[in-house]
């Protein structure tokens, strides 16, 4: 059966190795971190202006002074930091975050990714995508393997407003994990329970490599 | 030191004119001059270029003067959350350059700087790449950027003295440091102002050079967008 | 929160190799990382790149490495008060890049913050621009200088905890910060080790993600150059 | 009779304004601060990290970590900010400081500076002041109007290596108080007390404009 994106966001945290430093998107990213098992030590940047994230206040928390990229209000958390933006993306552009994970509306065979215009429709900017995706090592992508009208989001080439080039490492979608190859192409690595490789060659536009047996997730 | 201090919001804004470009503090509608934008509304001037990383709310911040028609240029990094900016972008009442939020935050500490350009990989191979010179460094593409600057630059902060220190408070510090450093002249408005000496120069965000003028603001309503909690 | 705390300056850089390009805080002898510079000493590693604004002085600071012949370059933007220093550059055994402070101070934050190259206005028409890019911006002229990084940033703090966020002090601040931010390996050493949770989120000077280790150091001189004081 | 280092200073504190933001270089300018008068307010810049530079420290407030660029144990005032020296070169090459106060080995008619270079010396580095005289738009010399040996210090060219090109806007020597034209041309403004016109002449190498009568200081 295809994956909830509680179920996306299970899958991904097992991902998240110890000691990392992890930029989480809007929707789908921000859900990982309630997955991240209690033995793994990672902090969470929020590109507004703070590492170490804590969790979402009580009532009484509530500060209007401290909210996330996602303009949630949320807490500090022990060893916690605050700076300002241009601090925030250097921190990004330079290197320094392990991790990013976030949504796409579609992903190249070769790791490009658009995320942030619809042609014809209102365009309300990218945000902090184009700096996260151009400057991480490493990114996961989470999103539904299929749009709503039932279009493959895994593309030999974008047909959308491209947001980064051949940037994306790895791609969780609703069926199935996927390595974008150095070289190009879609690995298949895991299947969601229940579903088939034939139900993902299909929903796969891009050339999707499926070696040997693929093992179901285990979430 | 020297005295920076202004009585209220209307005195530290009456000589921006028609036309001005400012820069506005602020991530969503958190750590914005609410004073300050309170005043521009009453006074009305018209023509504005604003650089502010987002566009307000429909009935509030930056909202509040797209609503008077106001602004005529926005420059930011993402502009949801309001309708009538979007009649107005959709009616070419409104002009609009979105820039990738970390290019906007580096251009704007450029040109507070003094760095006429620099480089760097944000929208290399996208449309934010049209006509700007790339260039390859250690086998990575970069974008060259320009430095921003401001006639005006509007900040606020949590506490300040008079001769124009300031702190901020959590995420609300975000653009306000840089937009400081960036404007010719820089407002900045404080839940508290006090006098020289009262703050540790060592935890100083903004230090005094950068601001020319300084109140204390009242009524600060510091709405939320996203109101989320601990399940109970 | 991640546990950075090794047990001391000889475990911090016991991986350091023959070599290495090394960055060291510190303005004069204000603020520099005296464990670790004790610890490279004992440790005799040679061929190194230092990246420091001053060169220490004869018997203190990098002068102690200088005298052990373990540095091959010096790569600094004043290099006064150090005999030893000048007979190993004029017998040819030491190498120097002079740079100015400002455009070193921009280069090494630059190199962190991800940006390979920018424009500034020092050094245009001086020997400084020999090979360099010039561009005119708005009637002035600028050089294209690189970013700076290194294999290991060596600084000093005043307060930091184990999970690597730093508390500076008065004008130790310097070139600590921004080396922090440069170095793929950053070393700290604090005056008082907390844990995480005791230093207030809104007054750290850098953000632990910058460090990579961090251990508190003992018997700090600080040493004065230039102990001026009020005439009585 | 010509001045002596302190009347240099104390003439060139007759420059400066109410309010502003001043940098002061090691020697002669870091005595003008003891000549700026009680009723004007003005921030020193220490271009190692500090805006508010106090006055030098009783015996029990010295502060190995409180120090200025010319590494003198210094204290705080009230209004001080601490910061690290990317920031403070931003603040320079900002166009922040309003004021920059500075030595010179040798000026040229149409405003370079040299000062930091002597072929076939030891060269010790430029420290901060190529940042300052490339950034600053407001930029007055401090020096003894001719050299040891007795060259004239006011050239047409600088023979030594220059630190930067038009930027000097004005030289206090200890002979004459003199402003670089835009245009370029030395020109006599004010002559050190009981110091002819002749001598500053004869001192002078450059082109020296003398109009009118040339009034002493008032020191």
């Amino acid at each position: 059966m295809a994956l909830d994106k509680y179920g996306i966001a299970k899958r991904i945290a097992q991902e998240i190795e110890d000691g990392s430093y992890i930029n989480l998107g809007i929707g789908i990213p921000t859900l990982v971190a309630n997955f991240i098992p209690d033995h793994i030590s990672v902090v969470l940047q929020s590109e507004n202006g703070m590492l170490g994230i804590g969790p979402f206040p009580e009532e009484d928390q509530v500060d209007a002074d401290l909210i996330n990229a996602g303009k949630q209000t949320i807490t500090t958390s022990k060893g916690s930091s605050l700076f300002h933006s241009a601090e925030s993306f250097a921190m990004i552009r330079g290197g320094h975050v392990d991790l990013t994970i976030l949504g796409a509306m579609e992903v190249s065979e070769n790791g490009d990714i658009a995320n942030w215009k619809i042609p014809g429709k209102m365009v309300k900017g990218m945000g902090g995508a184009m700096d996260l995706v151009a400057s991480a090592d490493n990114i996961i992508v989470a999103m539904q393997h299929k749009s709503r009208s039932g279009d493959s989001k895994l593309l030999k080439e974008c047909s959308l407003p491209i947001t980064g080039l051949r940037c994306v490492t790895k791609i969780v979608t609703d069926l199935a994990v996927i390595k974008v190859l150095p070289e190009g192409g879609f690995e298949l690595v895991e299947r969601a329970p229940g579903v088939s490789e034939e139900e993902i060659i299909k929903a796969t536009a891009g050339r999707l490599i499926v070696k040997g047996n693929i093992p179901e997730m285990k979430i | 030191m020297i005295n920076k201090e202004v009585k209220n919001a209307e005195e530290a804004i009456q000589d921006i004119p028609n036309g001005a470009t400012l820069m506005f503090g602020g991530f969503g509608l958190c750590g914005i001059p609410e004073n300050a934008i309170s005043a521009l509304v009453k006074k009305g001037i018209t023509g504005l270029t604003c650089i502010s990383n987002n566009a307000g709310v429909d009935d509030f911040g930056i909202g509040l003067m797209l609503k008077k028609h106001q602004v005529k240029k926005m420059i930011s990094s993402y502009v949801g959350e309001n309708a009538e900016f979007e009649r107005q972008l959709l009616s070419g009442e409104l002009a609009v350059d979105l820039i990738p939020q970390g290019t906007l935050a580096e251009r704007i500490r450029a040109g507070g700087a003094g760095i006429p350009a620099f480089f760097t990989p944000a929208g290399y191979g996208t449309e934010v790449a049209d006509g700007k010179e790339v260039r390859e460094f250690n086998g990575k593409h970069y974008l060259l950027e320009t430095g921003l600057t401001a006639d005006y630059a509007l900040v606020k902060a949590w506490r300040g003295d008079t001769s124009g220190n300031l702190i901020f408070k959590g995420t609300a510090r975000n653009f306000n440091p840089i937009m400081a450093a960036a404007g010719k002249i820089t407002i900045a408005e404080v839940e508290e102002l006090v006098a020289p000496g009262e703050l540790d120069p060592n935890m100083i965000h903004t230090p005094g050079i950068y601001v020319q003028r300084i109140f204390q603001g009242n009524n600060y309503e510091k709405r939320i967008e996203q109101r989320t909690t601990q399940l109970a």
